[in-house]
């Protein structure tokens, strides 16, 4: 059975390697602030016991007053996995740190969240809409879109 | 890269193909390959039958793709589900919109033109209805007992105005048990005529709704009030009359008799120390409580059974003083014959329920009782349809009481020179639809027919009695009878917004152990005309001016046939019918001319007549097919 | 010396006989050499995710049939399970089993096609393709008997599947199933040893361990690499963990690897459906659910072994009768992120190749 | 008249034609040149028509069976449909080039029948350079092909177009090598000597120049395992996907001719032409083309395709190497025993076969097909 880790254990771990980098953390998942991302991601995946190598998925949700990016881990070696958020609030040009450094996996789905939800990743190779052609305005999948 | 067992490979794939030179090619040209028809099918057809669909617009709100629109004008004509699924057949949606407009009386009336108890069921009904309400699909039902309580506490008796008694017809009818199905049959015999006099043993009549009901669930100066209704119609009741014999009756010039005992007699349990001091038996024990006789009871009691006794037994004891409840019931929660919400009632007010335990023996030692029980397990599915529950050796416990009381099932008590047939759990058989017994003149019905049941489905009985007796003394058996002002412009229900069931006060906690108060205070006015208005009318909806289904979005996923409740949409699933000609096909068999009773398919060029292809329609429902007098043809000419 | 050669682009475009639907690919050549390979997506978007958040949650059903059209059984699966952990409803037992046999039969059905398809990629002209359609006709006659349709089945259910199985659904299951085996020695014989695949398959288009899980690529393209990672096992849900089947894996991940994967993976489904039919319980097929789901507030993550990969269903209910949010994460295009490596260098034929052996359904990769 | 005359080449050939043959030369010309005219037409829409319901059955389907009784029409239903439909010509396409590649693709097909024997002696001229001729013919078909590729201004035209000369070219020499195998034996270039000479059929005497001749026969025609020129998986219809119409139907045509003219010239070579026992000879000449056509199509509905640099590694450095040795070994077993080759050289002969496969398919590679770029 692939063990769902709980959201405050590893959140305790994280703010002892980085003071002040967990938002909130519930028992099913945990928010890291956008700028630790990066570093929270590295660690999760470089320390021996929790081997993150497999980015499941990535998903963004818009909640209106902030939109929530989704990473869901999976470590094969010792089967469990965790769900990782992070929260941006600005709603006109919403970045956050691309993964795709550590994951080669994120190359499609950060380009599709890009393109539907109109969230920005620097440092991605090359950050182009996927699905929609290059001249279209707007991003759908935002609860405001219509 | 290197090549090496150069072309034995490819030999051996060459082998593959040759040998299927030699068999029979796949093609679906061969109907017999092609498989039957699933049962649920999904065609290109969808075919919507006018008389069943009570345009409830469960279906427009089901299709994913909006294809389906639906006008609805409310003249209907079909009955309310939840009025089918009430045994006496009360119109729960008239009168609910009465009590919506604020007319509690006219809402007593239409009651009343089903059932002369109205304020008896509002307290204990077992609501059968409400599991078959159309708002139980947005939200959650409608709470149709309290509504009927509601309307009963503010009627200013409408109801008598249409109300009429034939005049006498000079025969007479005995009745025997004053219960919901004697009280019911005397009230409707009477009003048709007959000279009613009812036999009660007891010295109050009312039976279980008097003695097997305690007060805190239903008051016994409301019955008083109901059963004087009765009187007023002309029946005469005799109580403290115990009844030996039919045959004495007969003689003293009875035409027909009606015997409606119900369900008296406690079963024993039939274990070592049963008939010791302080065991007693729920029912005599419900019966002298609610009879006023004094009756001690310990500070430690224990209740032996799950039904309805059993728990009033449990919350009786309470109110006497006992300080501790315990309920044992040998299967669990899920399989216990008790109103839900009544075991919650318990369990709120304290009572213990030990599950999967059965006693075994019971000791009696210097006045106190050493209950020894066995743990149970369950088994396999019994003819009840419940678990059996079997013993797990070596488990026993023992606990000690001040009393035990034995709720585990009642059964009719038949003195044997009746002379009727006796069937299982000692019930007296009667012929299902008119309720007759094999001796002529002599009719059963209620609790001794049925065995224990519900307060509703006597009153049912008691009803369908009347008829049958009616008829047998020469008359048309008409006891239907409209008491309320005819409704005027009832539109059906355009849009409707969320809204849940009322919260029902009830008393507190301290207040219900020191009486027998009723525990559920009714609905407040405003309350209930709230809950009236959640009714989603499906008795009105009927009249649909215009159905239409936009074939071009349609993607026949089906779900709209499956939301609908009554079944009136169906897609047909039709293979084009191929004409085959025997120069057609090379490789054509004898059998694959087309022949009637072979089922043609295929994909094969459909011969197009000018108008539509000829489709067989292979549907189960085709019986369904010739009642569907306009048939709504949807068909786009297909594959034109 | 290096002949003075100009590449040029040619456009592996959207209307090509092998791109599995409408997927394009924006080679630059060099002659015949694969100098840069640019996949570019969406000519199938049909933003089904804003669609699913107009729908009721039983209205969403019909449309994930249209997410992997050639598994539309299993992604119904993954959805309905979703719906049923944010609502906490309860499957009964013989809906659990029917839902199993009803998946295996799409994952035999779903491979044939991408075997065949991959076959008929390298050359063999149609033969494999029509001796493994025959197989699935079969397969899509059992489904027409259970549900009436044979592509958009709409079968399952949140609380369970729609409709009981008819009678002759059993014995037509058994005879396919006693039959299947046969068949699948017969594609063995007929290509698996064959010079002239071996040449074409062995050792091209290699996906190596570590970039497969790098790239968290799903199904028999992981399974291909040598990783032995199947939902099934790793983390079973439905009443995966009542049978027992072992899961193939390859060692170099080049495209005869991913070949032969699919093939052992659709021998172990027949297993499984096996012992599915033999411990088919009797009872009801769905649970006693409202037809307007209102799930509490909250979110709930299902995923599924489908044939191409790990499909998995992200529901967010703010407690109305519509998802929030309904983000699915679909293996094919997860898969497609190392096409570029993987095809660097060879030549056309081996991208068309290689493009076949990963196996995507456009359907699912733009949504 | 004189020059004509001449024209018949020295020992009168003619002469020895059966006394029956009415008129002079010019009306056995006009005999044969129609015979061969209703010959191709007929057997190409009997080999179109053969492929289509064999491949069928191979597929375990029922192939055309719509038009006509046993769908024996189909090949006429295609000729119409393709002649009905319009004709495109590229926008940016040579035009000219375009009209005229069918013609020269289409042309040198048909030529090859001047020489193939139908019956003993019955073919439009005995040219003791038979062969030779066979071989210059049919390399000029390519010049066609690329005159397509090039005209339809479009790139996969031009790819097809390019991988068809370059494997044409690389599988002329095995081609004829393994054609010199048997004119060695049979003594004479002219097709009728080397049908008379096979009292023993060549395929037997020479099995490794059979195998090579046909493997050499099916890259020319572009016939699996190496269809590259066509190949739909990749390179979409190659030459031919500009052409609709008419011209389409020319280059159809053309696939088809070269096919029976490969079938025939393989029956002539190798199974020993029209002798046979019991059978007129023309029947025995039918029955082995269909043979040998039945054996192409066999091959093409089962074996994959072979990509475009394997392709050209097998005949550089598989086909011309076995080639040439089995010219050599030919070569000894005539200088051994010039009064003519006795039985169980033939045992001899597939031996050595076998042993050449064997060792040259442990020793030859076909080479990675990944280039670091």
């Amino acid at each position: 059975m692939t063990v769902a880790l709980s959201g405050q254990e590893i959140a305790d771990k994280l703010d002892k390697q980085f003071p002040g980098s967990i938002v909130e953390s519930s028992q099913d998942s945990l928010v890291v602030n956008s700028e630790f991302l990066l570093r929270v991601a590295t660690f999760l995946k470089d320390t021996p016991e929790l081997d993150f190598s497999y980015l499941t998925a990535i998903t963004a949700v818009d909640y209106y007053d902030y939109f929530e990016v989704v990473y869901r881990l999976t470590s094969m070696e010792h089967n469990h996995r965790l769900v990782v958020k992070t929260r941006c609030c600005e709603r006109v040009n919403p970045t956050l740190p691309s993964v795709v450094s550590l994951w080669r996996g994120a190359d499609f789905q950060e380009r599709e969240i890009y393109d539907l939800m109109g969230i920005s990743f620097d440092g991605h190779p090359n950050l182009k809409r996927l699905f929609l052609w290059q001249g279209f305005k707007g991003h759908p999948l935002r609860r405001d879109y219509w | 890269m290197k090549f090496e067992r150069y072309g034995i490979g490819i030999a051996k794939g060459m082998a593959v193909t040759f040998r299927h030179l030699f068999r029979k090619p796949v093609t679906t040209q061969y109907p017999e390959e092609r498989l039957t028809v699933s049962r649920r099918t999904r065609g290109n057809e969808l075919i919507w039958d006018k008389e069943r669909c009570s345009g409830c617009t469960t279906c427009a709100q089901s299709c994913p793709q909006g294809t389906i629109e639906i006008v609805t004008s409310g003249n209907g004509a079909v009955t309310a589900p939840c009025s089918q699924a009430c045994p006496a057949g009360v119109n729960i949606p008239r009168y609910a919109r009465f009590i919506a407009d604020g007319k509690p009386a006219e809402a007593v009336a239409v009651i009343r033109e089903k059932i002369p108890f109205p304020s008896v069921c509002g307290h204990v009904c077992v609501h059968p209805c409400e599991a078959k309400c159309q708002r139980a699909q947005l939200d959650e039902a409608i709470d149709i007992r309290v509504l009927k309580r509601f309307a009963t506490e503010h009627d200013t008796g409408l109801w008598k105005v249409n109300s009429k008694v034939a005049p006498a017809t000079g025969k007479r009818v005995a009745i025997i048990g004053s219960g919901p199905a004697g009280l019911t049959a005397a009230y409707y015999l009477a009003k048709l005529g007959h000279s009613v006099t009812v036999f009660e043993a007891l010295p109050e009549p009312g039976g279980m709704m008097r003695v097997g009901i305690p007060d805190y669930r239903l008051s016994k100066d409301i019955l008083r009030a109901e059963i004087e209704e009765i009187k007023d119609v002309g029946v005469e009741i005799k109580t403290n009359t115990r009844v030996d014999s039919i045959d004495r009756l007969l003689e003293q010039g009875y035409n027909a008799i009606f015997l409606a005992i119900g369900a008296h007699q406690g079963i024993r349990m039939g274990i070592e120390g049963e008939d010791s001091p302080g065991v007693m038996e729920c029912v005599s024990f419900l019966r002298d409580v609610s009879l006023g006789r004094e009756v001690k009871v310990g500070s430690r009691v224990a209740v032996i059974g799950g039904g309805n006794a059993a728990i009033d037994s449990a919350r009786t004891a309470l109110r006497l003083g006992a300080k501790e409840v315990t309920i044992l019931y040998r299967r669990t929660q899920v399989e216990m014959p008790a109103n839900p919400e009544e075991v919650e009632a318990a369990l709120a007010e304290g009572v213990k329920i030990y599950f999967l335990a059965a006693p075994s023996r019971i000791i009696s030692q210097d006045g106190e009782l050493q209950l020894e029980c066995i743990r149970m397990q369950l088994g396999a599915i019994d003819a009840s349809g419940r678990r059996r529950p079997e013993p797990i050796k070596g488990s026993e416990f023992t606990m000690s009481f001040d009393n035990v009381i034995a709720a585990i099932g009642q059964r009719p008590e038949i003195p044997d020179k009746f002379g009727l047939p006796i069937g299982r759990g000692n019930t007296i058989q009667a012929d299902p639809d008119t309720l007759a017994t094999d001796r002529e003149g002599i009719f059963a019905g209620g609790d001794v027919v049925t065995g224990p049941a519900s307060v509703i489905e006597a009153i049912a009985d008691g009803r369908q009695v009347a008829i049958s007796i009616d008829k047998y003394l020469g008359g048309e058996g008409i006891i239907e009878e409209t008491l309320a002002p005819p409704e005027a412009g009832a539109t059906p229900l355009k849009k409707t917004r969320e809204g849940w069931r009322p919260q029902i006060s009830t008393l507190s906690l301290s207040q219900r152990l020191s009486s027998f108060a009723e525990v559920e205070l009714g609905l407040s006015e405003e309350m209930a005309v709230k809950e009236a208005k959640r009714c989603l009318k499906c008795d009105l909806a009927y009249g649909v001016d215009k159905f239409e289904v936009d074939i071009g979005y349609c993607i026949f996923c089906g779900l709209c046939v499956e939301a609908c409740p009554r079944n009136a949409l169906f897609m047909g699933y039709d293979y084009e019918r191929a004409r085959y000609r025997r120069g057609e096909l090379v490789m054509a068999k004898e059998d694959l001319l087309l022949s009637d009773e072979k089922q043609p398919s295929g994909y094969a060029r459909p011969k197009v007549e000018a108008a539509l292809p000829q489709q067989t329609l292979l549907l189960d429902r085709a019986e369904y097919l010739d009642k569907v007098k306009k048939r709504w043809d949807l068909r786009l000419p297909f594959g034109l | 010396m290096a002949i003075k050669t100009e590449p040029f682009v040619l456009n592996l475009g959207p209307v090509h006989p092998s791109t599995h639907g409408v997927f394009r690919m924006r080679t630059t050549l060099d002659g015949e050499v694969v100098v840069d390979m640019e996949p570019v997506f969406g000519y199938l978007h049909r933003g089904i995710e804003k669609l699913a958040e107009e729908r009721t949650y039983t209205g969403v059903i019909p449309l994930t049939d249209r997410l992997d059209y050639l598994a539309s059984m299993s992604n119904t699966l993954a959805y309905v399970l979703a719906v049923e952990k944010l609502a906490g409803i309860t499957v009964p037992e013989r809906a659990e089993y029917l839902r199993v046999i009803m998946a295996e039969l799409q994952r035999i059905a779903s491979h044939l096609i991408a075997v065949g398809a991959f076959l008929n990629d390298c050359g063999a002209f149609m033969t494999p393709i029509l001796y493994m359609i025959r197989e699935r006709e079969k397969i899509l006659d059992l489904f027409d008997m259970v549900c009436g349709q044979r592509l958009t089945y709409n079968y399952m259910r949140v609380g369970g599947v729609s409709h009981d199985i008819p009678d002759e659904f059993l014995p037509a299951l058994d005879k396919f199933v006693n039959r299947m085996p046969g068949f699948i020695d017969e594609y063995d014989q007929l290509l698996k040893k064959n010079e002239i695949l071996l040449v074409r398959a062995k050792g091209v288009g290699i996906l190596p361990k570590e970039m497969a899980i790098n790239i968290s690529a799903g199904g028999p393209v992981l399974r291909g690499s040598g990783v032995k990672w199947d939902i099934r096992k790793a983390d079973p849900y439905s009443v995966y963990d009542r049978f027992e089947f072992d899961i193939p894996t390859g060692t170099v991940g080049d495209c005869y690897d991913r070949y032969r994967v699919r093939i052992e993976e659709m021998r172990q489904s027949v297993r499984i459906i096996k012992q599915a039919m033999e411990q088919l319980p009797s009872g009801a097929v769905k649970s006693e659910v409202p037809h307007l789901i209102r799930p509490p507030v909250g979110e709930a993550y299902a995923h599924i072994e489908a044939p191409k990969g790990e499909l998995g269903f992200y529901l967010v209910s703010d407690n109305s009768i519509a998802p929030y949010r309904c983000a699915i994460r679909a293996p094919s295009l997860i898969n497609l992120t190392a096409l570029c490596d993987m095809v660097k260098g060879w030549k056309v034929a081996d991208a068309i190749a290689t493009f076949g052996s990963i196996d995507i359904c456009m359907g699912e990769v733009d949504r | 008249m004189t020059i004509v005359e001449t024209s018949l080449g020295p020992g009168g050939r003619l002469a020895a034609l059966p006394p029956d043959w009415p008129g002079g030369y010019w009306w056995h010309w006009l005999v044969f040149v129609v015979i061969i005219l209703i010959f191709v037409v007929v057997m190409v829409m009997a080999f179109i028509y053969m492929e289509r319901r064999g491949l069928g059955r191979l597929q375990a389907r029922l192939g055309p069976n719509r038009a006509g009784p046993l769908g024996i029409l189909q090949p006429v239903a295609d000729a119409i449909k393709v002649l009905l439909k319009e004709d495109i010509i590229p926008a940016k396409g040579d035009k000219l080039v375009h009209w005229l590649a069918p013609v020269v693709a289409f042309v040198p097909a048909l030529m090859i029948f001047a020489v193939i024997p139908f019956q003993d002696g019955a073919l439009l001229v005995d040219l003791n350079i038979g062969i030779l001729y066979i071989v210059a013919i049919s390399s000029v078909a390519t010049v066609g092909v690329f005159m397509a590729g090039w005209a339809s201004n479009n790139k996969f035209s031009l790819l097809g177009a390019m991988r068809d000369v370059a494997q044409v070219v690389s599988y002329e020499i095995p081609l004829v090598l393994s054609i010199a195998g048997v004119v060695l034996v049979a003594g004479s270039l002219s097709m009728n000597e080397i049908v008379e000479a096979q009292s023993v059929p060549f395929i037997l005497l020479q099995p490794l120049g059979f195998l090579i001749f046909f493997m050499a026969a099916c890259a020319e025609v572009n016939r699996t395992p190496f269809d590259l020129l066509e190949a739909e998986s990749e390179i979409v219809a190659g030459f031919h996907t500009e052409y609709s119409g008419m011209k389409f139907a020319l280059f159809y045509l053309v696939e088809y001719t070269e096919v029976l003219a490969l079938s025939a010239i393989i029956t002539t070579l190798f199974l020993s032409g029209w002798r046979g026992p019991l059978l007129p000879p023309f029947l025995w000449f039918l029955i082995k083309v269909v043979a040998v056509f039945f054996l192409i199509f066999w091959v093409r509905s089962t074996i994959p395709r072979l990509r475009i640099d394997q392709v050209m590694a097998f005949a550089w450095k598989c086909l011309l190497p076995l080639a040439l040795i089995n010219l050599f070994i030919t070569g000894l077993e005539i200088v051994a025993l010039p009064e003519g080759l006795p039985w169980f050289l033939i045992l001899v002969n597939i031996a050595i076969m076998v042993v050449l496969v064997v060792l040259w398919s442990g020793f030859f590679k076909l080479g990675g097909g990944r280039v670091e770029v």
